[in-house]
């Protein structure tokens, strides 16, 4: 229930923002359109702790602004990659394993790995391994740390 | 031109070229899967496009159609690939004795 | 009654009959009788109109209009009051006829066949009463289509065949040629209504009068003038009352009437002469006259040969019109009557011939005139009458359409009908001569035995054979009605 | 301050044009389409964030840069998305990737 | 850069061309269908050029201030060409179900070989 | 600047038009069909048709696209080789592509603002819309309330085509063996 | 007409529309039919009531939304219009009626409310098409009817339903798309879409080539639509394979609606111009009426399928309706306008006969049907009846189109046309007389044996069809009135 | 279900933002681009995306055609309803000035009506479309 409450109030904000008019008819269709929208959104059980992670929110303030470099850094990186020409890269295929409990969690791991270029996530097991595809063969000790992979559980609240 | 007019005239051009190249691996392929990158790649250059533009045109507010193309570019991309990968975009239907009648 | 009443009835009665014929088609007796009962009162009511005639009264009534300023429109003149008797006339003595021939022939679908002879009926008189060209076109395609299930009685290969030849030729004619004129004489005249002097005169002239004359003569598909006979003698596979329906009582006949309806009042014959729009017809009459007699000598079949010599005849009252003189014109509408009767009992011959004897080639009918007298007799009169030899009608007819053409000084007429006579002689006589001194072949035992038509057929055919002599004797009635056609005064 | 805003959102978005053009030109250039993906991944995060970036500068008022910030979260939200329902999709269709020591796979 | 005047209509035209000739002569069905989709919109760029007035803007009042010597572009043939996307998409949707229905049916939706199933029927 | 990205997307809407007569592979049609609609909306917006682009984005690339995959899931992939070049489509073709050229020969040049079509019905709905209608959006206003019973065709048409699909396509009751 | 009657011209169109979605939120069979049934009857009384008021007042207009004319979309209702709008709602109603029996035998239990829902909306798009006055309007509601008449064929029980329907559907897309090009240059040069409007100035452009490429293309479209010679190709599958009730639907009306947008578009919006005699329009249209109708009739002679035979005859018959038209006098155009009505009722009543015949039978061809005439004489006479009437002989509605027909041609001198309007109804002769001797003039066949008469609700319609073909042929002054006033009015803005 | 967590998860969390996105399409489109029809598919698409991801029987479960089907007549009834309102209301049909007592405030209702009609229908339409399609067994192809 407290997950659709805020679900109704994100969109509702949502609404507000994207409308920029603040007519009461407005507002009151806002409203309805939030409240409808929640209703359909539980009837297609998306309002869960994986459609709508109410509990990340605190933690994520970290995680994002850090992703956010490492994004940069890995930009830069496979730029320079690109432009050196076809023979720079050294692709590899390897393998990596994602210590969060639950799919939410390895999800975001696996799409901060893809977000960041030069790595993309080809497949995700049941037991959390993870298959990469990387340009680089370099990417690969670079994931091996498991530096992201604990920031993901901690945003989690695993760790 | 006013410089600021200028500024998203480059970054129009810039993604005008980026569409091209991309057009062009869309034709060459040689893969299924380049070309749907290809197409995607399109799509989000094309999105870009015409937030550049409307800036351009110095009417910026119609952004919703820049949204509205991410996603269906979006969602074209996952069918595409749901296609692709099973031949078919959700069969089977289960037991549904309902039908469509 | 009033004369308007009994245009309608006239119209109707033969319709009405319909209904009943088909409730009754499980007795025949009944079904017979109705048909017999509704033709007795058809001539009450026919009478009743001559009568009206007589005391110079022309009915004329409109029935409402079929398309805008143009009404479907009854109206009595004596030509078609002629007609009008003829049809009615012959009706009932065909039934009778019929009676005899259809049971003695073992025909199906009997019902269907007085039904729709019924229905032919109807449409025969409105063909005779019709007020202007649209109707009587409406009544002349319905007459066609109603004697087509007639024709093709039988459902043999060749009947069909025949069917088509009937239906093609007629339908054809009538709507790409007969159509086209009318509508032309409408889109010209502005009306359609018949009226003495014509409806042209004034509107056209030069060689469109002669084109539009061709279109007609040649699109009354029913006058059978050459090139368009060939389905006279297909419709031949039909039981003998339908033939006597199609050269006698009704077909033919409502296509030379036509021919002589449009002569008079659509052209006018003083237009007509004007622009010598008539003159190829004349030779076209002759042509088809002599040829189709060439033709009726070669055939040993009684009812091709017959057919071929109804073709011929029926050129006769073309060419009586074509001369565009008043003598031959009275002659011409007189042919039409004395025609019927006598054609009407030489089929009727031919027909008890077949229904009694099963012959139907005049090479096996060496010896019949003893064995059926009566019949062969009758068939006697109605070949003289073809030739036109006294004490016949069919003499009558063919001096006035030689006076006219004397008068006209129309030699090539004169010389058609000459050598007709000669033709018409040829392939008569031999079977007169044949039927009643000739010896029977001697390989004919499976028929021997044989003895007349069955009593209502040798009834009928006796009926037409008189009729044919009176038309001769008393021929005055019809002579009034003839003159009539040209203001009064023959 | 216009002068300073106006030369950042010139830098901003050249920088995201040079990253557009470049991860295009990754998209034409490289051996194989995993490879290929990596160069359109980047056309998603980097090209995109920085143009919108810079026009959220210039915008004029704050319901068009709303927007823009939801375009900008939006991309990055799918994009990782799709480069793994693709590559996942290209793989299980036996499409094996190019690798430079084996030299075999990648484009067929 | 100046636009011919009237370069915008020919391309659209040439566009219309490729569309109308991958319907006629394409004998695949998807196909025939997707090249009458191209011939479509290509028929909207002319309707939406059509509407377009040079250094105009998009018809749509702006929210403040007065639309005092703004140009605007003509709405209506936008509002035409709406209804038409609509057709052309129902259209698409209705031609594809026959397809379908024409795969299952003939198996093939090349349309040489089932004129040749339907000739050997007839 | 506006002019050359209308003269390349044109450009580039050729290229994709022609790929789509040429290829053989549906599939690969099937997209750039879709990319083909993206880039007529691209253009859309260039010419100021901001509702138009958002439908053809919404509807051309979207909806279309994912139709034609569905029905690319249910019939074969390839188009089959060999069908020659048709000359009767060429001259079909030729002909009514020459007399549309002829037919541009007199029309107003692109954006004429002195065109009929900019002075005779369009200037009241600019001018009196938003005091007659109400929205600041006048193709809305045109759209729904001057035009509003073409939209309720429009509504009608894909009303059709729903119940249409489902009448040659879907699957009745399921009834128990 | 004041009060709710005042809403006639838009009630007629709308509450068809408003019945659809009824009848698909229903999904009963039998309340599909009943609310068919009922609306088809409701728009027939409208139309009559709507002809008598133009008859009475001459045309007026609604104007939807009360948007004054060319801002707003305007119905505009003259003669033409009503009379169309007659025979559209006279001959659904006779089929919806007839409906019932068929598609309970051809179209299966779940989809038949489809059906009943289609079939509403196919006449609410004929209605909206022949009354509106807006030129875009009228391809909103070409597509309504074009799109469920695509699903109406696709609906046939035999496979080749489907690919007729398809063909049907890409040439018919083809021909609305060449229709909206037209109205698009026409518009560009104008700048408005309504129709009225168009025609007034249309002319000061009309040196232009765009206006003529305009004049073109709308043509084409058009022609495509109401298959003229040689646009035809989709025509014959379509009518063959489609639902009994929907060939007889369709032949009726759909390519004859498509005869009044044509009518409507090409004298009513572009006849001020000139353009029609200036540019070759009436010539070609000419010689392509009269090719349709012997090229037509004579493959029409030689189909194995009575269906498809009916179909080519459609086509030479939309020739004769074009060959009034391109005559470009009142008396030609009213000899076109009334055929639309003769053509509807007695090629209707010919489907219907044989949407029975499939029924009892289970084919149309001839050669299944030997000896039907015994099995089934009620519905062959029909057949014969009508047959008769697409021969044109007295009596019949067919008779009343040709001799307007050939008057009109002979008013113009054009005597070789009249000739050939006349020699081409020979081969109607041909056509049906082949049905006659197969389904008179033969002993039925053992696979005869369990044949019945139709059933009565189907034999009702069939009648009542075949009846006004006699009918309104006996009396066709007002018909044909009817046609005439519509021709001025036509005319009337149509520059010599 | 478990065979792809990444689609998965990101789909959950994107439909809600679809739907609102396209309810605000819907309800804005007098102030921008948009209206009824664009937001009626967008709304569709969020239930094309479920049924891709999460397989074509889930989504009919959670969308049954009974509904659709009644939103797809509902939607053509409320438009054709406006007008029909409007002409009971004493103006012509489609004439949204009736609605009220000010003529601006009629159109605005009527727009608002409309609108909301036209992507009822719109959005029924596509998703039966869509599901159709989607529901059709591939391996019938070779039925004859």
């Amino acid at each position: 229930m407290a997950r659709t409450l805020s679900l109704i109030v994100l969109m509702l904000v949502l609404w507000l923002v994207m409308s920029g008019h603040g007519e009461l008819w407005l507002l009151a269709l806002g409203g309805a359109s939030a409240v409808l929208v929640a209703w359909i959104a539980r009837r297609l059980d998306s309002v869960d702790h994986e459609g709508h992670p109410l509990h990340l929110t605190w933690r994520g303030l970290g995680y994002w602004p850090w992703l956010a470099v490492e994004i940069v850094k890995a930009n830069l990186d496979v730029a320079r990659t690109i432009l050196a020409g076809p023979d720079a890269v050294t692709p590899a295929v390897f393998t990596v394993k994602a210590s969060q409990s639950d799919d939410l969690g390895r999800t975001i791991y696996a799409n901060s790995i893809t977000l960041t270029p030069g790595t993309v996530t080809m497949g995700v097991d049941d037991d959390g391994t993870l298959t990469i595809h990387a340009l680089n063969a370099g990417a690969r000790e670079g994931l091996e740390t498991g530096d992201m992979d604990r920031r993901v559980r901690t945003l989690m609240g695993e760790a | 031109m006013d410089h600021t007019t200028l500024m998203f005239a480059a970054a129009a051009f810039a993604l005008l070229v980026a569409m091209v190249m991309a057009l062009v691996r869309a034709l060459m392929g040689p893969t299924v899967y380049d070309r749907i990158l290809a197409v995607n790649a399109f799509g989000t250059k094309t999105l870009l496009m015409i937030a550049v533009v409307g800036f351009l045109t110095e009417r910026p507010e119609f952004l919703d159609i820049a949204l509205v193309y991410a996603l269906i570019n979006f969602i074209g991309t996952v069918a595409v690939t749901k296609f692709v990968r099973y031949r078919s975009l959700g069969f089977p239907v289960g037991d549904n004795a309902e039908g469509e009648l | 009654m009033s004369p308007s009443t009994l245009m309608i009835l006239a119209l109707l009665l033969p319709l009405l009959a319909v209904g009943p014929i088909v409730l009754a088609g499980r007795y025949p007796n009944l079904r017979e009788a109705v048909s017999l009962g509704t033709g007795g009162l058809l001539i009450a009511v026919v009478l009743g109109l001559l009568s009206h005639l007589a005391d110079g009264i022309v009915p004329a009534l409109e029935l409402g209009q079929m398309l805008p300023g143009l009404a479907l429109r009854l109206e009595l003149e004596p030509l078609g009051m002629l007609f009008a008797l003829v049809a009615a006339g012959l009706w009932p003595v065909t039934i009778l006829y019929a009676i005899g021939y259809m049971r003695g022939h073992h025909e199906k679908n009997q019902t269907r066949f007085y039904a729709f002879f019924a229905v032919a009926i109807s449409a025969a008189m409105g063909v005779a009463l019709s007020g202007n060209m649209l109707t009587l076109f409406v009544f002349y395609e319905v007459l066609t289509i109603c004697t087509f299930p007639l024709v093709t009685h039988a459902g043999t290969p060749e009947a069909k065949k025949a069917g088509r030849t009937y239906l093609g030729i007629l339908i054809g004619t009538s709507i790409l040629l007969q159509l086209l004129a009318i509508i032309a004489t409408w889109s010209l005249a502005g009306t359609l209504d018949f009226a003495p002097g014509g409806i042209l005169a004034g509107k056209v002239s030069g060689p469109l009068v002669g084109v539009l004359f061709a279109l007609y003569v040649f699109g009354i598909g029913k006058a059978a003038l050459m090139p368009f006979h060939r389905w006279l003698p297909a419709a031949m596979v039909a039981p003998t009352p339908v033939s006597a329906l199609l050269h006698a009582v009704a077909v033919v006949k409502a296509g030379v009437f036509t021919v002589l309806k449009v002569t008079v009042y659509i052209f006018g014959i003083d237009l007509l002469a004007e622009n010598a729009a008539a003159d190829w017809l004349v030779w076209a009459a002759g042509f088809t006259i002599i040829a189709a007699s060439v033709v009726a000598l070669s055939k040993d079949n009684l009812k091709a040969r017959l057919a071929y010599s109804t073709i011929s005849q029926l050129s006769y009252v073309l060419l009586g019109a074509a001369i565009l003189a008043p003598l031959s014109l009275m002659g011409a509408a007189i042919h039409i009557a004395a025609h019927a009767l006598g054609k009407i009992t030489l089929f009727f011959a031919a027909g008890a011939v077949m229904v009694a004897s099963h012959k139907t080639e005049i090479s096996q009918m060496a010896g019949i005139g003893r064995k059926m007298p009566w019949t062969m007799g009758a068939f006697a009169i109605g070949a003289l009458s073809m030739i036109g030899l006294p004490p016949t009608a069919g003499f009558v007819s063919k001096w006035y359409v030689l006076s006219g053409a004397l008068q006209s000084q129309q030699m090539v007429a004169v010389a058609v009908i000459t050598l007709s006579t000669l033709l018409n002689a040829a392939y008569f006589l031999p079977i007169l001569h044949s039927a009643f001194f000739g010896r029977a072949a001697d390989d004919d035992h499976h028929h021997h035995g044989h003895g007349e038509a069955p009593l209502p057929s040798v009834l009928a055919l006796c009926l037409t054979a008189a009729g044919t002599i009176a038309l001769f004797v008393l021929p005055d009635q019809v002579l009034t009605l003839a003159g009539a056609l040209l203001g009064g005064n023959p | 301050m216009s002068l300073i805003l106006d030369t950042l959102s010139w830098a901003l978005i050249l920088g995201g044009s040079g990253f557009v053009l470049i991860g295009t030109l990754g998209l034409l250039r490289l051996p194989d389409v995993f490879t290929r993906l990596h160069g359109a991944g980047m056309t998603d995060t980097m090209g995109a964030g920085l143009l919108v970036l810079g026009m959220l500068l210039q915008s004029p008022d704050w319901l068009v840069a709303v927007k823009l910030v939801l375009i900008v979260v939006f991309l990055a939200f799918t994009s990782p998305m799709t480069s793994h329902a693709l590559a996942r999709a290209a793989i299980l269709d036996g499409i094996k990737p190019w690798l430079r020591d084996s030299g075999k796979g990648g484009a067929q | 850069m100046e636009v011919p005047g009237l370069f915008n209509y020919w391309m659209a035209i040439v566009l219309m061309m490729a569309g109308l000739y991958t319907v006629i002569a394409r004998g695949n069905l998807v196909k025939k269908l997707i090249g009458l989709g191209v011939f479509q919109i290509s028929v909207f760029v002319l309707y939406i050029t059509m509407g377009k007035i040079k250094d105009g803007t998009a018809p749509i009042l702006p929210a403040s201030g007065s639309a005092e010597g703004v140009v605007f572009s003509n709405p209506l043939p936008h509002v035409l060409i709406l209804t038409a996307i609509v057709v052309g998409i129902a259209t698409t949707a209705l031609g594809l179900a026959l397809v379908v229905r024409i795969h299952e049916a003939f198996g093939t939706i090349e349309e040489d070989d089932i004129q040749a199933i339907e000739e050997s029927e007839a | 600047m506006i002019e050359l990205l209308d003269i390349v997307i044109l450009g580039m809407m050729v290229v994709a038009a022609l790929a789509v007569l040429w290829l053989r592979d549906l599939f690969a049609v099937a997209m750039l069909s879709g990319a083909y609609s993206l880039m007529g909306a691209t253009l859309y917006v260039l010419l100021d048709a901001v509702d138009v682009a958002f439908t053809e984005a919404a509807v051309g690339a979207g909806i279309a696209t994912v139709l034609m995959l569905g029905t690319l899931t249910l019939v074969p992939r390839q188009e089959k080789p060999g069908k020659k070049p048709s000359l009767a489509g060429l001259f079909t073709v030729a002909a009514t592509g020459s007399l549309l050229i002829w037919a541009t020969l007199d029309m107003p040049e692109y954006g004429d603002p002195d065109a009929p079509i900019h002075h005779h019905v369009a200037p009241r709905y600019m001018k009196d819309s938003a005091a007659e209608v109400g929205p600041p959006n006048v193709v809305t206003s045109v759209l729904a309330s001057y035009r509003g019973y073409d939209t309720l065709g429009e509504t009608t048409v894909i009303f059709t085509a729903a119940i249409g699909v489902m009448a040659l396509l879907a699957r009745g009751r399921r009834r128990k063996p | 007409m004041s009060g709710p009657l005042e809403h006639l011209p838009a009630l007629a169109v709308v509450i068809p529309l408003m019945t659809a979605p009824v009848i698909v939120a229903l999904r009963r069979p039998w309340a599909g039919w009943l609310l068919a049934t009922l609306v088809s009857w409701a728009s027939l009384a409208m139309s009559l009531l709507l002809l008598q008021q133009v008859l009475e007042t001459g045309p007026f207009s609604y104007l939807m939304g009360g948007w004054a004319a060319p801002w707003g979309i305007e119905y505009r209702v003259d003669q033409l219009d009503a009379f169309v709008l007659v025979i559209v709602s006279a001959i659904a109603s006779v089929v919806s009626v007839y409906a019932r029996k068929s598609v309970e035998a051809e179209i299966e239990p779940d989809r038949q409310y489809l059906f009943y829902a289609m079939f509403v909306l196919c006449l609410c798009g004929l209605l909206g098409m022949a009354i509106t006055g807006d030129a875009f309007n009228l391809f909103v509601f070409l597509e309504i009817s074009s799109l469920s008449t695509y699903v109406l064929v696709g609906m046939g029980r035999d496979r080749r339903a489907l690919t007729a329907s398809l063909r049907y559907l890409i040439l018919g897309t083809v021909g609305a798309t060449f229709y909206v090009i037209g109205i698009g240059l026409a518009y560009m040069m104008t700048g408005t879409l309504n129709m009225a409007d168009l025609a007034q100035r249309l002319p000061a452009m009309a040196h232009t080539s765009t206006v003529r490429a305009a004049l073109a293309f709308l043509v084409v479209g058009i022609g495509l639509k109401m298959a003229a010679f040689p646009l035809h190709a989709w025509l014959p599958n379509a009518y063959t394979h489609a639902p009994s009730a929907a060939a007889a639907l369709l032949a009726g009306t759909a390519t004859k609606v498509s005869v009044y947008v044509f009518l409507r578009i090409v004298l009513g919006v572009f006849g001020a111009t000139g353009l029609l005699t200036a540019l070759p329009v009436t010539q070609v249209l000419m010689v392509l009426a009269l090719a349709a109708m012997f090229i037509c009739s004579a493959v029409a002679i030689w189909q194995p399928d009575l269906k498809r035979a009916l179909a080519y005859s459609s086509v030479a018959q939309i020739g004769y309706i074009l060959l009034g038209v391109a005559l470009l006098s009142e008396t030609g155009l009213a000899a076109g306008i009334v055929h639309l009505f003769n053509h509807a009722v007695m090629k209707s009543a010919l489907f219907l006969a044989l949407g029975a015949v499939a029924l009892r039978v289970g084919s149309t061809r001839i050669d299944a049907m030997r000896g039907i005439g015994r099995k089934m004489p009620m519905t062959m006479a029909a057949v014969l009846v009508a047959g008769l009437s697409l021969i044109g002989v007295p009596l019949t509605v067919g008779f009343v189109s040709k001799w307007t027909l050939v008057e009109a041609a002979l008013d113009d001198g054009m005597w070789p046309v009249a000739v050939l309007i006349l020699a081409s109804s020979l081969l109607a002769v041909a056509y049906v007389w082949r049905i006659v001797e197969a389904a008179w003039m033969a002993q039925p066949g053992p696979e005869l044996a369990h044949v019945r008469e139709a059933p009565t609700a189907m034999l009702l319609s069939i009648w009542v069809l075949a009846g006004a073909s006699v009918w309104f042929g006996i009396d066709a002054t007002r018909t044909l009135g009817v046609a005439r006033l519509a021709a001025q009015t036509l005319l009337q803005g149509v520059a010599p | 279900m478990k065979e792809k967590p990444i689609l998965r998860v990101g789909t959950k969390f994107l439909i809600p933002f679809i739907l609102m996105f396209a309810l605000y399409v819907q309800f804005h489109g007098d102030f921008g681009p948009g209206g009824g029809f664009q937001a009626g598919v967008i709304f569709a698409s969020a239930f094309v995306l479920y049924a891709i991801v999460f397989g074509i029987a889930n989504a009919r479960r959670a969308l049954p055609a009974g509904i659709r089907r009644l939103l797809l007549s509902l939607g053509v009834l409320i438009y054709a309803g406006t007008g029909v309102l409007a002409l009971v209301e004493g103006g012509r049909f489609l004439d949204y000035s009736a609605l009220a007592a000010q003529p601006v405030l009629g159109q605005h209702l009527g727009i608002f009506l409309v609108e909301f009609g036209v992507g009822m229908t719109v959005f029924a339409a596509m998703t039966t479309i869509f599901f159709v399609f989607a529901s059709r067994d591939p391996s019938a192809r070779e039925q004859d």
